[in-house]
């Protein structure tokens, strides 16, 4: 088909030739050049899903066919790109912010050798190019590649100081926890072939938007109740994984050990929603599995308090990003178990805007302060970032959820949704919003305000950062002001919920599927107004709170006690998961190693040959070398025979 | 006469002679005892050959036993002389006719 | 016929020789010379179905393309160990031609056992093939080890030569229908057989079985192989063994053919004692000749094969067993003769300093193992279908298969010598190894190899 | 052996060539010249194969494609064809040659004639075992294959050489007896061979037509079956017969393990397909599980001990044995896709595990180590290597986008689809893969470099050479996996008739 | 119970119990003309059966020749008791009785109950042994064999002159 969006295939292309030009030319760009390509691939793609976007827009969107990667008698898996309102959204949300990240790099990462410097923007192309393949998939396997392949680039990143072990371990980790991730994904495939034989969103996606009850039929007759049940626990398995949900977000903090700029793309922006666009992509399976929603809310909520609480007690400002990153995710599958997907990939947006802006922000401080990442040894910045602290105070209170900052409309949504189903959610769901408001502010304060608390000679380098990390900075605060309004409320304003509108095709069969299955009531005005007011006053007092509390912090040397301790130390998770999976894995291996393969196994065959050997050395013995004796052997075989032949 | 007493006689001979082989240890007895079993041999040939005259119809029939016993002489004697050639030459390096003596060759 | 008489007469030719020949080494070219007619004129009969001789042998011997094949190789091997070897014949003693004459008798014995068709012929066949031998076992007199092979060699010969008088007379005895020797006449239809023929069936069977030293009537042959003059035991070991098996083969199939279910069990066990015995003893030994001399039974395990299941592919295979097995065995007896140090050491490193000789060593051991590409694998294969094929015993045929397995381990201990270690002392050889040695070495080789692609080139003769 | 159907084709170019320039490598005396002249005759090979790819066309197994009559009365002939699955091992074989040359290129071997003489002619019995059509003729290569390889490893190996070469050998050997007890069992149950004429050549036939035609009762199937199995267990190797197989790694000349874990494992897995499956489908319906469980087994077991190892070679050769393990019970699902899925990654996992293999000969040939613990940083001195052991160690971990990911992709699906517990066990095995491999790339080429490893440089141009090829191949198969596909697609639609 | 019977139990038992002092006598020389006896006995009954030839022959090659040269070689070396090995093995001595005994046993106990048994064995009448009739089959059927003989008469020749030659 002529589809202007034939085009499309530019849009991963051209990072694709970024990370080839980068990468093999490292050795000869100059860092201005291979910044300079490396960004404006970037730009150069998102100006192509600016005019994607508006042509889905006004309704031109299409599944694009390029070729066969697959095509046997038993599985056919055509390489094919799907544009569609929820990927034109995300291509947006990447090249957006995925550009402004690039910039910012350019200066942050200035002070490296060129050829690490190309290095760095070769990855950050690569990582482009799989995560902008990862959502323009036609089908599971198209998405999986990109999938594996953003993986890939988070361990490259991690580790890009690769000198430092600890970096190494962090990217190691990185990488098994989403392969277990990715064991629940292919799973879920290979259900899905062996029952649907196909792994198109095809059958269940946007691209048979018209048959819409048909296709509900199909897969009913195709898939028993407990199929879509399990089919749809292990993709969720997988995008735990990619989105550090628990059991496995234990990945993403250690992760931080990356540069800034890729903590902000990868491990906040962009990659970490993978999961929650995989899983708004197969909405129908989803919301066919009530179960398995109601267990991406619970784990969301969970994950959403369990990391608000450690982000209490962390000193490194990224790691405090990190845990709020986690809690953030946890929000968004909360939305996906309650069915609002809408709510999901709108915060999804605001988060991607307001976290970057935040990352970026304490990527500019620890540039400040000269790779400093101890909040106990910061304090006063203020005075000298200007900047840096203003966007950093927007982004605060963007994810504290103070209207009108972007993040309050999609929270909000996502609280309302909860409410909608069960009440109990959305208790917990605000007070995780007020732990949020706390530690935010209390990052805040212990960065910005107060007094100096670092060493002379850092002091006297503060500095603000140079206008390349400026510009982003200011960009990303704008967008996380004004982001939300994109999604404003019908109380506020009719008709004001326009990416509902906007995304109500890719939504539109599960929608009706729940309306057949339990029709709601819609939340009376009243109900939300209230509930809006709770979370907004609670988040204010928690802010003042912190604010006093912190505004006037002292490095304390005592040893925190009690639940601190334990909040510290994150709930000792890396420690139980080393006691139950790492530590028996190990000495499980040593033992097959030492014991069944060299004794056992190997032991038996070397065995039989020494039978040989030893039985050889007694027939040896047969051998008396006395006539006598030969004879007489050969007489008593002579009475055997005989005895066999005659008598038996 | 029964032909089964031959039978009997000739395995008698033949058994004495087998413990004679294995028992003793000089060379030359043993040989002896050979000898005796080759006799036993003889005996039962001739025998037979007697009950196939009885019984087969041709004049000659049974003959081809008895020539055949001259034959097995023939080759005795043959043995006797490599044998005792042998016995002697092994005398003549030991001056042992012990089978036992020579032991070099075992396992 | 023409074999037998001439190799007869050419061994009177060569006893007087001995009064005339002034040279050490004339016996040798006289001998050659011999071997060549006779081959000549056994060929002739072979394709001509005719002989020189017109002798009224009152069927007493039967000559046909199978026995005439095995006759040609069994002289070809001969003529080929007189080749390698005339002059390490020379050095065992002072009465060369003596040594020559004994052998054309031996080929004489051999080929009368190969054509009998009455057990008198066989009788008298295994004998003029024995006595000989227990005289070569002997002729190094002044060896002690010698002395003894021969002693025991002689006095079981002997033992067995009783066994087997005793069976032939129980044999005549029990036949009451037709009473003959003939061994046509022996085989008296299907059915249970008389006691008395059975008693004497057994009685053959281990006299057979001691001459092919098939365990556990095997005893004389290592201590024999071993104690004899190298020479000799290669020619033993090989051309005398496989005459031995010929022997076997058409005694059972001939006369006991039809009633073969009923002895079939006992060449079971003893086949499979053979091969058990014959490969784990090999295992062990330091000494390659006495090595040899258990592998040597080893390989007579898997002739016995082909006694066990008696059928067109056994008949095949039997011959070309004998051409596999007697051409590898001579070459490396050939190679072992040169070396002062006849334990697996004397081995080491032979690669560096001979590399002709371990080539050829190598492809010798292969054939013994049986790798493809080499006239033992057809041998085998041949041998595994005819027992595949009988159906019965298929226990046998895997046990079979796996004694192959360990053989490999103690041809390969020798392989590994050759080429992966190094020379512990530098001379370990006679040094007097002429270039036609090597030549010879390399066209047995060479031969090898093409029979084993093509094993036609023996079995089309069985067909002729 | 009449003259009219004497005609040389493909497959014989594939096996007479390296034969010949083998024999002919032996007379030279000049290592230069040796070198020079097995590669050249290695890419000749590789033309061949490539003129094949393209010009026989694309047809099930058939033994006629040339038949030159053998031992007439035994019904044996020299008959090979080249069905798909032949095309692409022959092509697997012809293209690792030069591959493994050139990367070992700078290696000095002494009597270099007769390793690389030795090395040809392991090439030219590969070929014919991939080729074969006649059993016989298949059991004569299957041997041929190893002698070379026996004396390769024994002569030019590691310390403990001999030991391990001899109890490779014997097991081998062991097991391929067994098969030729197989063979002739079948064989005496096939069909007479009547001429034109109509009169009777032989009374059986070692054609494969005739081994397939044969009738089997269930009985004689199964323990056929397991004669069979056996041997190629041996081979692949299959848990719990591959003790043989890190010891050889482990000591023979990389260059032969090359060649042992590229191509000559493909032996076992090649037997299985072409030979086991189709003789004895009722069998192969009745023992699947057990063979399942056991590969299954196999690949955790493996993977396991793979996370212990700490010296390369046997860190790669364990995890050779989990993808084999791998590959074996997919087969044995006899799943269309699962099969699908076998086909190319006989063909991607050979070219993977070279590459890695030449990884770390390089590393020893420059350190003289390989023990992962010696070893740290190689990647300061030596980028390009790093660079290209990522993307070998990723592509064998199955990442997407690489040639292994399609492979196992179907064959794990497959797997699922025959049962979904092994599927699940299996399925552990990709993190642990992720684990081993990432603790030797981390261990071996990140973090500090040790004074040891400081002292690496980078490498040369034609190892450069060899490993971008590898690289570019694994892209290259992994983003258009499609024409494998069609390559084998007759195989597998002619071997899953059988058990539809 | 006619004559020949009662020489036949009389031939048989002196046969059996000469048979046995050669095995048992500890003087190779007693052996010896045990054995000398026993052929005698061996003899005799070849008479009972009529077989006159191989009676003659039996004495004259056996008996004469062979048991003669027996002697030579005692006398030639001196043998008697003393200097006999004694069976010190115990195993062996015990064993090989057993074992032979028990062959016996075997073979008596398998041949009680054969068809064969009640064939008669014609004693003293036919002519089948009479020289001239021998003579006459052995040197027109059997030439061959008689002819054939001879090569190991040659050998046996051969090998008695090159192992008792003294070496120059």
């Amino acid at each position: 088909m002529s589809n202007t969006l034939q085009i499309v295939w530019l849009i991963p292309f051209l990072p694709l030739i970024g990370f080839l030009i980068n990468g093999l030319g490292r050795k000869q760009l100059s860092k201005t050049l291979s910044g300079f390509i490396g960004s404006s691939v970037i730009l150069a793609s998102f100006l192509i899903c600016v005019f994607v976007f508006f042509q889905v827009k006004n309704g031109n969107t299409a599944i694009v066919h390029y070729f066969d990667f697959i095509n046997t008698a038993s599985l056919k898996v055509g390489f094919d790109f799907q544009i569609d309102q929820l990927s034109s959204l995300f291509l947006l949300i990447i090249t957006g912010v995925g550009f402004l990240i690039h910039i910012y790099s350019t200066s942050y990462m200035h002070d490296e050798e060129s050829k690490d410097f190309a290095k760095f923007f070769a990855y950050l192309n690569l990582f482009v190019f799989s995560m902008l393949l990862l959502v323009m998939g036609g089908n599971y396997i198209i998405m999986f590649i990109g999938w594996e392949g953003v993986g890939l680039c988070s361990y490259l990143l991690i580790g890009f100081w690769f000198k430092d072990n600890s970096n190494n371990d962090a990217a190691k980790k990185a990488f098994v926890m989403n392969r277990i991730g990715d064991f629940g994904f292919l799973l879920a495939v290979f259900w899905l072939i062996a029952k649907l034989g196909t792994v198109n969103y095809g059958l269940h996606g946007v691209a048979s938007g018209s048959e819409d009850i048909g296709v509900l039929t199909i897969l009913y007759s195709k898939l028993s109740t407990f199929d879509i049940t399990g089919i749809t626990l292990l993709l969720f398995v997988g995008a735990t994984g990619k989105s550090a949900q628990i059991p496995l977000y234990t990945w993403l903090p250690d992760a931080m050990a990356g540069p800034t700029p890729v903590s902000a793309l990868i491990h906040a922006a962009t990659m970490v929603t993978a999961g929650i666009y995989m899983i708004a992509r197969s909405n129908i399976l989803f919301t066919m599995a009530p179960f398995t929603q109601c267990v991406i809310a619970v784990i969301g909520l969970a994950t959403a308090l369990v990391a608000a609480t450690i982000a209490l007690q962390q000193n490194d400002i990224k790691k405090v990003l990190a845990y709020s990153t986690v809690s953030q995710l946890g929000y968004m599958f909360l939305a996906l178990g309650v069915g609002a997907y809408t709510g999901a990939v709108f915060h999804v947006m605001t988060h991607a805007f307001f976290k970057a802006l935040l990352f970026l922000g304490a990527g500019s401080v620890i540039h400040a302060m000269g790779g400093e990442q101890d909040m106990r040894n910061m304090g006063g910045l203020k005075k000298h970032m200007s900047i840096t602290h203003i966007t950093f105070l927007l982004g605060c209170l963007t994810i504290a959820g103070m209207p009108p900052f972007a993040a309050f409309f999609s929270k909000d949504q996502i609280l309302a949704a909860a409410y909608e189903s069960n009440p109990v959610y959305w208790v917990v769901g605000v007070l995780t919003a007020f732990i949020t408001a706390f530690y935010m502010f209390r990052l805040y304060g212990m960065t910005f305000l107060g007094k100096f608390r670092g060493t002379h000679d850092q002091e006297h380098h503060l500095h603000e950062s140079p206008s390349a990390i400026t510009l982003p900075l200011i960009i990303l605060a704008i967008l996380s002001v004004i982001g939300g309004w994109i999604g404003i409320p019908e109380v506020f304003m009719h008709g004001g919920d326009r990416l509902e509108a906007f995304l109500e095709p890719v939504f539109a069969k599960s929608n009706a599927l729940v309306a057949s299955l339990h029709p709601t009531h819609e939340l009376s005005h009243s109900t939300e107004y209230a509930l809006m007011a709770v979370s907004v006053v609670g988040a204010l007092i928690a802010i003042v709170y912190a604010w006093n509390k912190f505004s006037k912090y002292q490095k304390s040397t005592a040893e925190e006690t009690g639940l601190g301790k334990i909040l510290a130390n994150k709930w000792y998770v890396d420690e139980f998961y080393n006691a139950i999976i790492v530590k028996p894995m190990q000495s499980i291996a040593g033992f097959l190693n030492n014991v069944v393969e060299k004794k056992g196994i190997d032991g038996f065959v070397n065995g039989v040959g020494k039978a040989v050997n030893y039985s050889s050395r007694q027939f040896r013995l047969l051998q008396t070398g006395q006539v006598s004796a030969y004879m007489l052997l050969m007489v008593v075989a002579t009475l055997i025979l005989f005895i066999i032949q005659l008598f038996l | 006469m029964p032909i089964n007493y031959y039978i009997f006689l000739a395995l008698a001979l033949f058994s004495i002679g087998v413990v004679g082989v294995l028992t003793r240890r000089n060379a030359i007895i043993i040989f002896m005892c050979i000898e005796l079993m080759l006799n036993a041999a003889n005996l039962l040939l001739v025998a037979f050959s007697k009950t196939h005259e009885a019984t087969a119809s041709l004049a000659t029939s049974g003959s081809d036993a008895q020539i055949f016993v001259f034959f097995i002489m023939v080759v005795a004697a043959a043995e006797v002389t490599v044998g005792l050639a042998i016995i002697v030459m092994m005398y003549r390096n030991t001056h042992s006719i012990d089978v036992n003596f020579l032991n070099r060759l075992k396992n | 016929m023409n074999a037998i008489i001439i190799t007869a007469v050419w061994g009177i030719i060569m006893m007087f020789g001995g009064v005339f020949f002034k040279e050490k080494s004339t016996p040798k070219y006289w001998a050659i010379g011999g071997l060549i007619i006779a081959i000549i004129a056994n060929c002739y009969e072979l394709v001509k179905q005719e002989t020189f001789f017109t002798i009224d042998i009152k069927e007493m011997l039967v000559f046909n393309s199978f026995n005439l094949t095995f006759i040609t190789i069994a002289l070809l091997c001969t003529l080929l160990l007189f080749l390698l070897n005339g002059r390490d014949i020379e050095k065992v003693g002072n009465n060369v031609s003596e040594y020559f004459a004994l052998i054309f008798f031996v080929l004489c014995g051999a080929s009368i056992a190969a054509t009998f068709n009455t057990l008198l012929t066989l009788f008298l066949g295994i004998e003029i093939l024995s006595i000989p031998l227990y005289i070569l076992t002997a002729s190094d007199k002044r060896n002690l080890k010698s002395n003894e092979a021969a002693l025991k060699y002689f006095l079981m010969g002997a033992f067995s030569t009783g066994i087997l008088l005793m069976g032939i007379a129980f044999l005549y005895g029990g036949n009451t229908a037709t009473p003959s020797f003939y061994i046509s006449n022996l085989n008296i239809g299907e059915g249970k057989m008389p006691i008395m023929m059975a008693i004497g069936l057994v009685f053959v069977l281990i006299a057979m079985s001691f001459k092919v030293s098939a365990a556990p009537f095997h005893f004389w042959a290592p201590d024999v192989y071993d104690g004899a003059p190298t020479v000799f035991t290669s020619f033993m070991t090989t051309i005398v063994k496989a005459a031995g098996f010929i022997a076997f083969i058409r005694l059972f199939a001939y006369s006991f053919g039809n009633v073969h279910a009923q002895w079939q069990m006992l060449i079971a066990i003893i086949t499979a004692a053979t091969l058990l015995i014959g490969n784990i003893t090999a295992v062990f030994q330091q000494s390659v000749k006495r090595m040899l001399a258990y592998s040597s039974i080893a390989q007579a395990g898997f002739m016995l094969l082909s006694i066990f299941a008696i059928n067109q592919f056994a008949r095949e295979g039997i011959v070309l067993y004998a051409a596999a097995y007697s051409l590898a065995t001579i070459g490396l007896f050939a190679i072992l003769i040169k070396m002062n140090d006849y334990t697996i050491d004397g081995f080491n490193g032979l690669a560096k300093q001979q590399p002709v000789l371990a080539f050829t060593a190598t492809v010798f051991l292969f054939s013994l193992t049986g790798i493809p590409l080499t006239a033992g694998f057809q041998a085998k294969l041949y041998m595994l279908i005819a027992a595949v094929k009988d159906g019965h015993q298929h226990w046998l045929v895997i046990l079979a298969v796996l004694c192959a397995a360990i053989s490999a381990y103690y041809y390969f201990k020798i392989i590994q010598a050759i080429y992966f270690k190094e020379a512990s002392s530098p001379d370990n050889y006679d040094w007097d190894i002429l270039p036609s040695f090597k030549i010879l070495l390399i066209i047995t080789a060479a031969l090898i190899i093409i029979i084993g692609l093509f094993p036609t080139l023996i079995t089309d003769w069985l067909h002729y | 052996m009449d003259p009219q159907n004497i005609s040389i084709t493909f497959p014989h170019l594939l096996i007479f060539v390296p034969l010949l320039a083998g024999l002919v490598t032996f007379l030279f005396k000049k290592e230069a010249t040796v070198k020079y002249w097995s590669l050249f005759s290695c890419v000749i090979t590789l033309l061949i194969s490539l003129l094949s790819l393209y010009y026989s066309n694309n047809k099930a197994l058939s033994g006629l494609d040339f038949n030159y009559v053998w031992l007439p009365h035994i019904g044996a002939s020299f008959s090979v064809s080249l069905d798909g699955m032949a095309r692409l091992l022959t092509f697997l074989t012809a293209v690792s040659f030069p591959l493994i040359i050139t990367a070992t290129f700078k290696n000095q071997y002494k009597n270099s004639n007769i390793f690389y003489g030795l090395l040809l002619l392991t090439q030219a019995g590969l070929m014919g075992v991939f080729l074969a059509s006649d059993a016989l003729l298949f059991y004569f290569f299957w041997e041929l294959a190893i002698i070379p390889v026996y004396f390769l490893c024994s002569r030019w190996g590691g310390e403990k050489r001999m030991a391990a070469t001899f109890k490779f050998f014997i097991y081998t050997f062991t097991g391929s007896l067994l098969m030729l007890i197989g063979i002739i069992y079948v064989y005496l149950h096939t069909a007479a061979v009547h001429d034109r004429a109509g009169a009777l050549i032989s009374e059986h036939s070692f054609a494969i037509s005739y081994f397939y035609a044969a009738e089997l009762s269930a009985p004689q199937q199964n323990f056929l079956f397991w004669l069979f199995f056996i041997a190629f267990a041996i081979k692949m190797p299959v848990f719990p017969f591959h003790t043989w197989q890190p010891d050889t790694y482990e000591q023979s000349p990389t260059a032969v393990t090359m060649v042992l874990s590229g191509v000559m494992v493909k032996m076992g897995l090649f037997g299985v397909i072409r030979w086991l499956l189709p003789m004895f489908p009722q069998a192969v319906l009745k023992f699947d599980m057990i063979v399942i469980m056991l590969s299954v087994i196999g690949i955790l077991y493996a993977s396991l001990i793979a996370v212990r190892q700490d010296d390369l070679k046997r860190l790669v050769a364990y995890s050779s044995i989990a993808h084999i393990g791998l590959m074996c019970a997919t087969i044995f699902t006899t799943k269309q896709i699962g099969m699908e899925g076998v086909m190319i990654q006989m063909f991607n996992h050979g070219i993977n595990i070279i590459g890695l293999w030449i990884v770390i000969e390089l590393i020893e040939k420059q350190l003289g180590v390989r023990k992962i613990s010696e070893l740290s940083g190689v990647a300061h001195d030596a980028p390009i290597l790093t660079i290209m052991l990522v993307v070998i160690a990723f592509a064998n971990i199955a990442l997407p986008l690489t040639n292994s990911f399609v492979g196992e992709f179907m064959m794990f699906s497959g797997l699922f689809q025959f049962n979904v517990w092994f599927a699940v066990a299996a399925l552990i095995s990709i993190i642990l893969a992720a684990v081993y491999t990432l603790n030797m790339v981390q261990k071996v080429f990140y973090g500090q470099a040790n004074p040891l490893a400081a002292t690496i440089k980078e490498i040369s141009v034609n190892e450069q050479i060899a490993l971008g090829i590898i690289v570019v191949a694994i892209f290259v198969t992994g983003i258009y996996p499609q024409p494998l596909f069609d390559l084998t697609n007759d195989t597998v639609m002619q071997l899953i008739t059988k058990f539809k | 119970m006619g004559v020949t019977q009662i020489l036949f139990w009389f031939l048989s038992a002196l046969a059996v119990i000469s048979a046995i002092m050669v095995v048992a006598s500890k003087n190779p020389v007693y052996s010896i003309l045990a054995l000398i006896v026993t052929f005698f006995a061996i003899s005799g009954h070849y008479v009972l059966l009529n077989a006159q030839f191989l009676a003659i022959v039996n004495i004259i090659v056996y008996a004469g020749a062979i048991m003669v040269l027996f002697l030579f070689v005692v006398m030639l070396m001196n043998l008697n008791a003393d200097s006999e090995p004694p069976q010190k093995n115990k195993y062996i001595l015990y064993g090989g009785t057993i074992a032979g005994a028990s062959l016996l046993l075997v073979l008596v106990a398998a041949l009680k109950q054969t068809a064969t048994a009640d064939q008669m064995v014609e004693t003293n009448v036919g002519h089948i042994g009479l020289i001239q009739n021998l003579g006459k089959i052995l040197f027109t059927d059997y030439v061959f064999p008689f002819e054939i003989s001879s090569v190991l008469f040659l050998s046996a020749m051969i090998g008695a002159v090159i192992i008792s030659k003294k070496e120059a």
